[in-house]
């Protein structure tokens, strides 16, 4: 079964510094919802960048394939890719306070790029901004549509950006932590709706997330990172019934749930750590670039 | 160790003061009561909005209530001015929710320990801060650091040793690990419990988070919009939620388990 | 509401800001040892022209009753007269007025244009030599003063490489009758573009040291917001969309990185009329500065007094109009 | 990064000594003239006398006794008004942004008031008031200045002021001085430094100005304004006469204030 997104040995550094991502390897197949998970600067979200192309200047690709639809991303021109990308793939931020434009008013940030870049007229744009809208739950979709973003509660403006992720029919939509912000009732029904919206339009999701529980609601699979390495990848039932790698095994001990108050917290051990290192360091020691 | 009664607290809303007079006033707090008997540790629980940090400031007189009382170990602190206050002050500390913030960038890691102690005139400072230090788990060698030379995690510990070295007879904690990854939040939470064991503390613990509170806490108080929805033994309260809001709450909470009834 | 409310509170201080400057110029002129009448008058001037003049501004009265009667002709548009020119000084600086305006705006569009596109192009290019070589040149050109390039200037294409004039507003030999002293609004309207070039031409030295430290603090402060702005994720999804840097940076992340530039540009556009006094001086430009300063070489207390008001007040009016401005481009304040 | 800071100090030393040891170091009387020595070019061109180095003005004045006697009067007037503007400004400054309220009210509003001031009108009107002289230059920079510092300093008070440091020092029981002193200035001593130093450089240039409008010292006196203002008017004769002054002016104001940037830079053990 080849991937929808399929992501072939991508390894990336900081401009004449460390490396970032080692040799990163994922597919998502259509429909399904991949997570990739980690601790903060395990590069988790860096991989959602370099597939949508937005990653940091001071970031370069130095190996790797990111086939998009059968198309090797960076096989193409900059312009070409940017085209490609905002054809096929969208993006579901984090923080639904500073991901809408301040200054526009939310219909023309949901129809702009429908007329801009896929060629629309201004009357399918607004009916489809207007349809989709409906569809993530909005009431008064013709006020919101004429309301600036600060006009709208948290929990409001991220069904906004995921109306305007699902606008254009994007086969693949890449979910950058977009429940971080919230409050768990919140988040609890921002999760449901992505469910629902990737079930009925059949895209399918990279789903970027530090927290377990979180991806065992939502994914089908998911990969571990750890310091720009998968340790894990696997079924999410194998994945929380038996994790391999210790340093999953550790993540899943050490995070807190509200059903087991005596069984005490497991710190990620040192032992884990040095051997995730030694690991990466052997794995970046035989692809042969520096760690 | 603290009795409050009907605290409430508001802020001058400023952005619909009117031409002339006075600006309405939005409340935070609408008359809260509560105790925190002594050697209690407390989860405050609330989502955002709910005013568990306006709480958790007023407690420590950082902000001054409306109206209502707070009492501390017997003391009516509710209107104390700053001065009537500083000699109280080392009875209860508090733990910040950001240490980039709360910890002066332009200070060792030992002045910041140790510069409350001179304060209120005690004696071995240096063995204190070493001592403060061991609790924390931290080499003695991190005294000459700065706060930006240290991990979110070492800095969280050196903010629970600055409370921890006052010998304080209670501590507010206040979010101390919204912003740390899950392997430090349990070595903090670990190193919380365990303090909480031995030095039989009394603690307010702050956080939007009901299993990190379940984890550490005897007793549990909701807050939702500024109101008490419901106060509760930890156990009584995972076991049979009482408030609505409170069921909606650990309702919402998705555990790391495929199997988990949630949607 | 909150629009008029800001508005109604703006006025005030601005009131109160004018008494302050009034109170301030009036007394500080007054107060210091020395007679202002022996200030005013050229030496040798006789015992009796002391004692006229003193009874003629009403020096013979207290200093608090002398207030009140200058507060009161003020109020009524009455500044009294110049000694040195004699005519009254509400003629003299409206007529002066024009000129430093017009000098003013003109500095103000070049350092916008010449700012914007160093902050443009060092965001576009950011992380590159590019972004460094605008650092540098708006670094120097911000320690600078424009006294200092006014001089550079001078020496560079008014002496070495004479290309530019450097002294007066018109040329002599223009033919052409200005029917009001606003004489670039007044050519433009009247469509006479040559003559419009022209002026340009002569007051684009002075204008261009005006303007570099402010195109410097433009640069510097809109490259920063650009930058921190193309972080937002707001940036990132236009991006993820499809389009391309320059239409990001131009339509996305400006619109929101320019606020705090413009409150900016208000507190700096007032420093850049404040160095039109010296910058006038030096281009021989005939001026509200180049009047201050006479005035003051001549110790022409009304006319002084007249000037600094009116710097004042020019000044206050540009402060509320940047803020307004500031308050109906943000769409949060607007809709509060 | 250290470049700057090498450069300029550098610079400002070398200019610190010649105005310390000026009678010894510079090669003629800067007040000597002979009418027969008038207008001598600079020692490469033709024309030149030996000893006149950078060449003489129209009174047979050596330019570069002149500029090295300059430097006595530019930097005094740095050092003393730059640091007295700093010390008012900034107590001034912090004094509002720390406890806020009525000392607030009234600071703001006196900077509001001397904002609508033309600096530099102020300060020609200040010097025609108090008369000429090295401490009237003095008073007028601090008169006209201190609501630099106040501003920034203000506003820096302000936001450090909202961070929980401020709230732990509370908490610990600090008083509200105390608390000021130890933990807020600390913080912002960074942004006076390289304010003080900006203002150095200014106050350089405000006694050029006024040497340049005839109002600075006294005629005699040797001023880079003065030099300035006698240059620019036989600049098509004698160009070195504005040339000379004009580039130590320029570089001099450079350096101070890439100085302070550079200072902020290397004390700030923060890394933003």
């Amino acid at each position: 079964m080849s991937g929808f997104l399929d992501i072939k040995g991508l390894t990336l550094r900081l401009r004449g510094g460390p490396t970032i991502l080692r040799s990163v390897s994922l597919r998502v197949a259509s429909g399904k919802v991949h997570g990739l998970v980690g601790e903060s600067g395990a590069g988790k979200s860096t991989i959602g960048k370099a597939v949508l192309g937005t990653l940091p200047r001071a970031i370069e690709i130095t190996g790797g394939e990111i086939w998009l639809d059968g198309v090797n991303l960076l096989a193409l021109p900059p312009r070409e890719r940017r085209r490609r990308i905002g054809a096929t793939a969208a993006l579901i931020p984090q923080d639904p306070l500073t991901a809408l434009n301040p200054s526009k008013r939310i219909g023309p940030q949901i129809t702009r790029r429908l007329i801009d870049i896929l060629g629309w007229s201004k009357a399918d744009a607004n009916r489809r901004a207007r349809d989709i809208l409906d569809e993530v739950h909005i009431p008064d979709v013709a006020r919101v549509m004429r309301s600036y973003p600060h006009e709208l509660s948290g929990g409001m403006r991220q069904r906004v950006l995921i109306a305007s992720a699902f606008a254009a029919e994007p086969k693949l939509i890449v979910a950058d932590e977009p429940t971080t912000a919230l409050d768990v009732t919140v988040q609890k029904q921002i999760l449901r709706l992505i469910n629902e919206m990737r079930a009925r339009h059949g895209t399918a999701l990279l789903f970027v997330t530090h927290d377990l529980g979180v991806v065992s609601k939502v994914c089908n699979s998911l990969s571990v990172l750890y310091a720009g390495k998968v340790v894990e990848e696997a079924q999410m039932h194998r994945f929380f019934t038996q994790p391999i790698h210790p340093y999953s095994r550790a993540l899943l001990a050490a995070t807190p749930t509200y059903l087991d108050p005596d069984g005490s917290l497991q710190p990620v051990p040192a032992e884990v750590i040095q051997e995730v290192e030694t690991e990466v360091h052997q794995h970046a020691q035989r692809a042969g670039y520096d760690v | 160790m603290y009795e409050i009664r009907n605290l409430r607290l508001s802020f001058p809303d400023m952005a619909h003061k009117p031409l002339f007079g006075a600006p309405p006033q939005i409340e935070i707090l609408k008359g809260l009561s509560f105790d925190i008997p002594k050697g209690v540790v407390l989860g405050i629980v609330g989502g955002s909005g709910s005013g568990k940090s306006t709480l958790g400031r007023a407690m420590l007189r950082l902000l001054e209530p409306s109206s209502g009382t707070i009492r501390f170990d017997g003391t009516d602190i509710t209107h104390l001015s700053e001065p009537e206050l500083r000699p109280l002050r080392r009875r209860f500390q508090m733990i910040f929710q950001d240490p980039m913030s709360s910890l002066n960038p332009r200070r060792q890691v030992h002045g910041l320990i140790a510069g409350p102690l001179r304060l209120h005139g005690m004696e071995d400072v240096t063995g204190r801060v070493s001592r403060a230090l061991d609790m924390v788990g931290l080499p003695q060698n991190f005294a000459t650091r700065y706060p930006h030379e240290l991990s979110g995690g070492q800095r969280q510990r050196v903010g629970i040793a600055r409370a921890l070295a006052l010998e304080p007879d209670f501590i507010l904690a206040d979010e101390i690990v919204s912003g740390l990854d899950v392997s430090s939040q349990a070595q903090v939470l670990n190193l919380l419990s365990q303090l909480v064991d031995e030095l039989r503390m009394t603690l307010a613990f702050i956080s939007h988070d009901l299993s990190v509170i379940r984890r550490l806490c005897t007793r549990v108080l909701v807050l939702h919009h500024g109101k008490i929805v419901e106060q509760a033994e930890t156990a009584a309260l995972f076991d049979a939620p009482a408030a609505d809001y409170t069921r909606e709450l650990l309702a919402a909470i998705p555990l790391p388990d495929p199997y988990q009834e949630w949607a | 509401m909150t629009l008029l409310r800001a508005l109604f509170m703006r006025l005030l201080t601005m009131a109160i800001t004018l008494f302050g400057v009034a109170v301030v110029v009036f007394f500080l002129i007054r107060v210091v040892p020395g007679n202002p009448i022996a200030m005013m008058l050229p030496p040798g001037a006789t015992e009796e022209d002391i004692t006229r003049l003193q009874a003629l501004y009403g020096f013979d009265k207290s200093l608090f009753q002398q207030f009140l009667i200058w507060g009161g002709d003020v109020l009524r548009g009455d500044f009294g007269t110049s000694i040195s020119l004699r005519q009254p000084v509400s003629e003299l600086v409206l007529g002066r007025l024009p000129a430093t305006l017009e000098l003013s705006l003109f500095a103000l569009v070049i350092a916008i244009l010449l700012g914007g596109l160093m902050a443009f192009l060092g965001t576009l290019y950011r992380h590159s030599m590019a972004e460094a070589a605008v650092d540098v040149t708006s670094g120097t050109a911000l320690s600078v003063p424009d006294f200092l390039w006014a001089l550079v200037l001078i020496l560079l294409f008014g002496v070495l490489w004479p290309v530019f004039s450097i002294s007066g507003r018109v040329s002599p030999s223009l033919d052409f009758d200005f029917a009001t002293n606003f004489y670039i609004i007044e050519a433009a309207l009247r469509l006479r573009f040559d003559v419009v070039g022209h002026l340009l031409g002569r007051s684009f030295m002075p204008a261009l040291a005006l303007a570099i430290p402010l195109a410097a603090i433009i640069a510097q402060l809109l490259k920063q917001s650009l930058k921190e702005t193309m972080h937002l994720d707001y940036v990132t999804l236009a991006r993820t969309k499809g389009y391309s840097e320059t239409w990001v940076i131009l339509s996305e992340a400006l619109p929101n990185a320019v606020l705090p530039t413009l409150t900016l540009i208000g507190v700096q556009f007032t420093f850049l009329i404040g160095g039109t006094v010296i910058i006038e001086r030096l281009f021989s430009y005939e001026g509200l500065g180049n009047m201050a300063i006479d005035a003051v070489i001549n110790r022409d207390l009304p006319l002084i007094q007249g000037i600094v008001l009116l710097f004042a007040a020019l000044f206050t009016v540009i402060n509320l109009v940047v803020d307004m401005l500031c308050v109906i481009l943000n769409p949060k304040l607007r809709h509060a | 990064m250290g470049a700057r800071l090498w450069l300029s100090g550098t610079w400002l030393g070398l200019l610190a000594l010649a105005a310390l040891f000026a009678p010894w170091v510079a090669p003629h009387d800067p007040l000597a003239q002979d009418l027969f020595l008038g207008r001598l070019p600079p020692f490469w061109m033709d024309g030149a006398e030996p000893g006149y180095w950078l060449g003489t003005d129209s009174l047979g004045r050596d330019v570069l006794s002149r500029m090295i006697h300059g430097a006595r009067i530019a930097l005094m007037v740095a050092l003393i008004a730059g640091t007295l503007t700093c010390l008012i400004g900034a107590t001034l400054g912090v004094l509002a942004g720390f406890y806020r309220g009525w000392s607030d009210r009234i600071i703001s509003r006196l900077v509001d008031i001397w904002m609508a001031f033309p600096p530099v009108l102020f300060a020609i009107l200040l010097i025609a008031v108090l008369g000429p002289g090295l401490l009237s230059i003095i008073l007028a920079i601090v008169i006209i200045d201190w609501t630099r510092f106040a501003r920034v300093i203000r506003a820096e008070t302000l936001s450090q002021g909202a961070m929980d440091y401020v709230a732990s020092a509370q908490v610990a029981g600090r008083t509200r001085f105390s608390t000021m002193i130890a933990e807020i200035l600390p913080n912002i001593l960074p942004t006076v430094i390289a304010l003080l130093t900006l203002e150095m450089g200014i106050a350089v240039i405000v006694e050029a100005i006024l040497s340049f409008v005839n109002l600075s010292i006294s005629t005699d006196s040797p001023t880079w304004g003065g030099m300035i203002a006698e240059g620019r008017t036989s600049v098509h004769q004698a160009w070195w006469v504005l040339v000379f002054p004009l580039f130590t002016l320029f570089l001099t104001v450079l350096s101070f204030s890439q100085l302070g940037e550079g200072l902020k830079d290397r004390f700030d053990p923060v890394l933003r």
